[in-house]
């Protein structure tokens, strides 16, 4: 891979909280490795606790300064001769710069995330100007073209609204337009869609798909649901317990999954053709996702797994091993059971 | 992000939390010096060589550390320790049955509110009561109400009390209404549960932290009230000693002998301050959000 | 199939939130419940699918009386709950039990399993005359919702959200209701769990004959547990059907609308996308006699302003409330 | 809008009825309520105090001599001192200005203090600095206001003699150094006992602020930490601030009269002590009457700034 066409690369990314070494507790994420290409939508899925969240803020730099983070976040230059950024390495104020302008961020809750105490114009108006040299006036203007871009009706409107006067899809759409504002290379959307309407969701993974088209920009897209995942992804990378279990092209990991885990997230989900026939159980894996405390030793999902086999898996955490092109998975069975 | 800290429940739990060796130091130091007070206060008394009302004309003003007299002496002689303590005593007295009294009805009327039982008429009536509470300044209630009741322990009892109350009330009448929408009332409700259990058992127990800390908080400030109107004079009397009363009779000897009118000062602040501390590391212990208009 | 016993009978049901009028100033009236009426046969499983702000969570209390309904009948196994007072309710309540969408919330968290599975039994003291001692009923239907005997002693907090929800589960079961309303009880779970508490509903469905109210916006788990759906649009049903007869061959627009609408495995979505109004200014008025929908809707012809909210049968127990019976509209 | 406006000031005013009527009934309960004054007047027999009850209608039904003096009230009759028979209103005017001076220049000063120190101890992370202000805070809130005062005056008046003890100005001396040299002690401690109050809400509405989303989403779009915190932080923590103003005015009330007291200030505090010792009745409930009226008008004012802002806030 040329730089040229990787945004950005993660390698061995850890993220640890609480106290320090002696009784330090395992960390939340643990040798997270990914690389995102220009233009490409990459689908981070996996349950609650499984890190995804926390991978997601650590590239941002939006973890608490308690946060203990080790690894790299290389960011790459458009250009081929523009100079690499490790992002953990930078000053606060460099880092500063890159936010919102290469990288932004839209969250999961739209209805928090927006100042209730200043208009929707207000507020963009305040980030395109930060992000651009412009005037008041220009500003305005501008707004109005990015609320326009997200398939806002009414921007002129919109722009005079406060943010308890949309609905959930509308202040979505405006957050959108918000990170756009300094144009990014990559946008992080941290389960933008959990709480809205399903008819609401499937307008907003349509614009996030037209804006990939429209601006060529990379898109890291967080989510719990695969159906969700499989409506917009290039490439799915699934973690589980912290750690990135399968990493795979969307096609080859819909056909093909490998990871034990994946399949069962896969069975767990209601079939459309379940439905047409009828068929009324869902394949289920017991247990639950292990807490921070209580991560095996060997590996993660091997307790729940049905395929795993006690001298194999419960000792020395697996590696990410290749299952075909562009596919990899942290399973030292997955031969075996695929066959 | 939960479940980093094994967290052990309730009052109890925040209380050992507060004293393990990795835990709050402020409020450690805090917590001890408190029951330090109040074990001198009830004690201390006794144990010491000369009682708070023990006149000796020949050994007055004298400084502290001055012979057997640990704190020295006051105009007339008598030893400032054993006023200092029987001051406490009092102030303590006050502080703790006054809280107590407002501790229970302001967590009766909170929940008769918070939970609408009674209707409009019982809301209403309490409303009326505590925005005029509200409307005058504490001490220009207290004041009045002693100047017209005429001072007296109890008496000075009854009036913190009624003037502390409406801040129990408001927070039980918060804390159960955030309870009333939780779903487990709801789950209650849903069983064919009695007001009286819903009460009892699931709105009492959950407002009862709330109520703890507030009542903390409290006391701290019941101290304070009862330390303003002793040193304006219409408090405890003379010659009993409470930390107020004692400020007053210093004021006069400001220029002589200044450590009259700093030590009871300064046993109050040290107290006062404790309690705050304990009653926030409490708050904190459980879990509880920081104090809101 | 055995000869068909009605549990719960919903008739005409309405409810109105306003704010009286007061100091100059005109009063609101919000309908959230609109003129809903269906039934429930005992064993069945029934979906009540609606989006946020449908009206779907009222009416499951409603039906609960929990809610006071401003007019309409409830009728839980012939007899009229809405009529009744709270003390003649008290002793009925054990016959109709909830489950709640976020466990955590659901349990008074200075309790233990134990007092939490008790509680039901020490308010229905009948319940122990007739089906056995405490410690007994619980060991029991712990086992029925799939958790050891040993967590008894433990708090809410100690459990993850699926051992929750089957804690929850079980507090309604212990008091053998013959309609249990489930508020969105899977929505809050991980994918994985929430397949292992659908099967776990189904089971229990089975094994003892439960009949269920099952309220959820997520149609796909409506469509693998329910035997029939309702669809809610604004406070009204606007279409009920038997599950696959609704998924393959829906005859409102908006039931399709939120067909498409369904992420699916293998369907990558197509770039090009819809406008959306600033506001609320697009919504239709409440009451106005006119399909909730026809804004929205490509279908919507004149006679949509004034007629479409009534529900006509059209088929073998397919309900739709839509005036274009003539629709041939893709399902799944 | 109007209709929240029209609400509270119906309550303000049906408050102040409540207030009246609690007014006036104490003023019968007290010791040496205004027959008492009388019989202490030399010569006075039974009969002749029966005149003067009847004259003052003090033998008619509650209610009616409620309705009398309410009706006076209203006409500006607050009644007239036992002291120098000045009617009361006079007598409270002409303590007033002292007392307005000092709470203002106090909210002036103690505002902005307090509510930099408890934005600065919610955002900071060093944990030194956010203890430093926690205990700081803490120990000039449980100090008595009347002890600090001692303390002040023991150090810079008795100790160093650089500033007067009390009073308002030096006898002869009328400069506005002067007044200036006067006012800096009472001030002080108004002060410190003032911005630990500020402070400790500031810091739990700006505790509060942060939890939200949106700052983290204004840090996500690429606005630098000085922005969010100056301009969303401290405008949604302000907001609440205003209803606090509002509800402490009674807080502050009380702390002036203490501390008038040590300083011999000509205020309101000094004057309703010394009208406690007198048992001058009438004044006292002049004072509460004006206390509440200025805590429910000072309560409106913020309640309504604060809903003229929300509304546009909230549906």
């Amino acid at each position: 891979m040329t730089t040229r066409d990787t945004v950005l690369e993660v390698d061995g990314l850890s993220v640890g909280f609480g106290p320090q070494a002696p009784n330090a507790l395992p960390p939340v994420i643990e040798d997270v490795s990914f690389s995102v290409r220009r233009g490409e939508i990459v689908c981070l899925v996996g349950e609650s606790s499984s890190g995804k969240s926390v991978t997601s803020l650590a590239l941002m730099g939006l973890l608490p300064p308690s946060a203990r983070i080790t690894g790299e976040i290389m960011l790459h230059g458009r250009e081929a001769g523009e100079p690499s950024l490790d992002l953990l390495q930078l000053s606060r104020r460099a880092r500063n710069r890159i936010r919102g302008h290469r990288i932004s961020m839209v969250f999961q809750d739209p209805m928090n995330c927006l100042d209730p105490i200043f208009s929707i114009g207000n507020q963009l108006v305040e980030i395109l100007r930060w992000h651009n040299a412009l005037s008041r006036v220009e500003a305005w203007r501008q707004g109005i073209g990015y609320l326009h871009a997200v398939g806002i009706n009414q921007p002129d409107v919109c722009m005079k609204r406060m943010p308890h006067e949309l609905s959930g899809g509308m202040r979505q759409r405006v957050m959108i337009a918000m990170a756009l504002a300094g144009k990014p290379e990559l946008l992080i959307a941290d389960e933008p869609t959990t709480a809205l309407d399903v008819t609401v969701q499937a307008q907003v993974l349509d614009l996030l798909l037209r804006l990939r088209t429209q601006t060529g920009m990379s898109v890291i897209f967080i989510t719990h649901n695969l159906a969700v995942a499989s409506r917009i992804a290039d490439r799915i990378i699934v973690m589980y317990a912290g750690q990135i279990v399968e990493n795979s092209s969307a096609e080859s990991f819909f056909t093909r999954p490998a990871m034990p885990y994946s399949r069962a997230l896969l069975d767990a989900l209601p079939t459309v053709d379940m439905i047409r026939q009828g068929q009324k159980r869902l394949k289920t894996i017991s247990g639950n996702v292990p807490g921070l405390a209580e991560r095996p030793a060997g590996c993660r999902f091997f307790p729940r797994c049905v395929h795993g086999v006690a001298a194999m898996c419960d000792s020395g955490s697996p590696v990410l091993q290749s299952a075909g092109a562009d596919h990899l998975v942290r399973c030292r069975r997955w031969e075996e059971i695929s066959a | 992000m939960t479940g980093f800290v094994r967290r052990s429940r309730g009052l109890m739990g925040a209380l050992t939390r507060m004293v393990m060796p990795d835990g709050d130091r402020v409020a450690t130091v805090s917590l001890v010096f408190v029951l330090g007070m109040i074990v001198a206060c009830t004690a201390g008394p006794w144990l010491l060589p000369f009682s708070a009302r023990h006149i000796d004309l020949q050994h007055h003003f004298l400084p502290p550390f001055s012979g057997a007299h640990l704190l020295g002496t006051d105009e007339i002689g008598r030893d400032s320790l054993a006023r200092l303590l029987m001051g406490g005593r009092a102030s303590l007295e006050v502080g703790l049955i006054a809280t107590g009294i407002s501790a229970t009805i302001g967590t009766f009327a909170g929940i008769l509110t918070g939970t609408g039982l009674g209707g409009w008429p019982v809301r209403w009536l309490l409303q009326a009561i505590v925005s005029l509470t509200l409307c005058f300044p504490a001490i220009f209630l207290l004041l009045t109400l002693a100047s017209i009741m005429g001072p007296s322990v109890p008496t000075i009892i009854i009036i913190i009390s009624f003037v502390i109350w409406t801040e129990t009330t408001r927070v039980a009448d918060i804390q159960t209404r955030t309870l009333m929408q939780k779903d487990f009332v709801t789950a209650a409700i849903g069983m064919g549960a009695t007001p009286f259990y819903i009460i009892t058992r699931e709105i009492l127990p959950n407002v009862l932290p709330a109520v703890t800390v507030t009542s903390t908080l409290n006391l701290a400030r019941a101290i304070l009230l009862e330390s303003y109107v002793s040193y304006l004079g219409y408090g405890v009397q003379p010659p009993d000693p409470s930390w107020g009363s004692l400020l007053n009779n210093a004021q006069e000897y400001l220029v002589s002998d200044p450590w009259l009118a700093i030590l009871p000062g300064l046993a109050i602040t040290l107290t006062v301050t404790a309690i705050g501390f304990v009653g926030e590391a409490v708050r904190d212990g459980l879990g509880l959000k920081r104090e809101r208009a | 199939m055995t000869v068909q016993e009605t549990i719960l009978s919903v008739r005409n049901l309405n409810k109105v939130y306003e704010t009286p009028a007061a100091w100059g100033r005109a009063g609101t009236r919000t309908h959230v419940v609109h003129d809903v009426s269906f039934d429930i046969q005992r064993g069945e499983i029934l979906g009540l699918m609606g989006e946020s702000g449908s009206g779907k969570t009222t009416i499951g209390r409603l039906i609960l009386q929990l809610l006071h309904a401003t007019s309409g009948q409830v009728a839980l196994e012939g007899c009229d709950l809405c009529g009744m007072t709270t003390q003649a309710l008290r002793p009925l309540r054990a016959r109709m039990q909830m489950i709640f969408q976020d466990p955590l919330f659901a349990f008074n968290p200075r309790h233990t399993v134990h007092q939490i599975l008790g509680t039901p039994l020490r308010l229905h003291p009948e319940l122990v005359e007739r089906h056995g001692p405490v410690d007994e009923q619980i060991r029991h239907v712990l086992s029925q919702v799939g958790l050891p005997a040993d967590v008894v002693h433990r708090y809410p907090k100690a459990f993850s959200g699926g051992q929750r929800q089957r804690i929850g589960i079980a507090r309604a079961l212990i008091m053998r209701p013959s309609l249990i309303v489930a508020d969105e009880a899977t929505s809050a779970l991980d994918v994985c769990v929430q397949a292992q508490i659908l099967n776990l509903l189904l089971d229990l469905r089975d094994e003892l004959d439960l009949t269920i109210l099952f309220i959820a916006h997520d149609l796909t788990a409506m469509g693998l547990v329910c035997d029939r759906v309702a669809v809610m649009l604004r406070g009204r049903i606007v279409e009920i059907a038997p599950t696959s007869e609704l998924f393959s061959r829906p005859r409102h627009p908006y039931t399709a609308s939120l067909l498409q609408a369904i992420p699916r495995i293998g369907t990558k979505a197509m770039p090009g996308v819809a406008p959306c109004m600033p506001g609320k200014g697009t919504q239709v008025q409440d009451g106005d006699g006119g399909c909730p929908f026809r804004m929205s809707c490509r279908w919507a012809v004149a006679q949509c302003a004034h007629n479409g909210t009534a529900l006509r049968l059209l088929e073998k127990d397919h309900w739709s409330a839509c005036v274009r019976e003539d629709l041939d509209l893709p399902g799944l | 809008m109007l209709r929240s406006v029209l609400r509270h000031i119906a309550g303000g005013a049906g408050l102040l009825v409540a207030v009246s009527i609690t007014g006036f009934i104490l003023l019968r309960l007290a010791p040496g309520g205004p027959l008492a004054q009388f019989a202490l007047a030399p010569g006075m027999t039974q009969e002749r105090l029966q005149t003067i009850a009847h004259q003052m209608g003090l033998d008619r039904p509650l209610w009616r001599q409620y309705l009398h003096w309410f009706n006076a009230i209203l006409h500006g009759d607050w009644g007239r001192s036992y002291r120098d028979q000045q009617p009361v209103t006079h007598v409270i005017a002409a303590h007033l200005g002292a007392t307005a001076e000092l709470v203002a220049l106090v909210i002036a000063i103690s505002f902005p203090i307090g509510a930099m120190l408890g934005l600065w101890g919610a955002l900071t992370t060093a944990r030194v600095v956010d203890r430093i202000i926690s205990v700081a805070t803490m120990v000039c809130f449980s100090a008595p206001t009347f002890w600090i005062g001692l303390v002040l005056i023991y150090v810079f008046s008795i100790r160093f003699g650089l500033l007067p003890a009390g009073g308002m100005a030096a006898p002869g001396a009328s400069s506005v150094m002067d007044h200036i040299r006067h006012l800096v002690l009472p001030v002080s401690v108004l002060v410190t006992v003032t911005v630990p109050v500020w402070c400790r809400y500031m810091r739990a509405f700006a505790e509060d602020v942060l939890r939200h989303d949106y700052v983290r989403t204004g840090m996500a779009m690429g606005l630098p930490a000085w922005r969010v915190y100056g301009r969303h932080v401290l405008g949604n923590a302000m907001l609440p601030m205003i209803s606090v103003l509002g509800t402490h005015v009674p807080a502050l009330l009380g702390g002036t009269l203490v501390t008038e007291t040590v300083f011999i200030w000509p205020g309101i505090g000094r004057l309703f002590l010394d009208s406690l010792q007198y048992r001058d009745y009438p004044v006292v409930m002049g004072i509460l009457m004006s206390s509440a009226i200025c805590v429910i008008v000072a309560g409106l004012i913020a309640e309504l700034c604060y809903r003229s802002i929300d509304s546009r806030l909230a549906a």
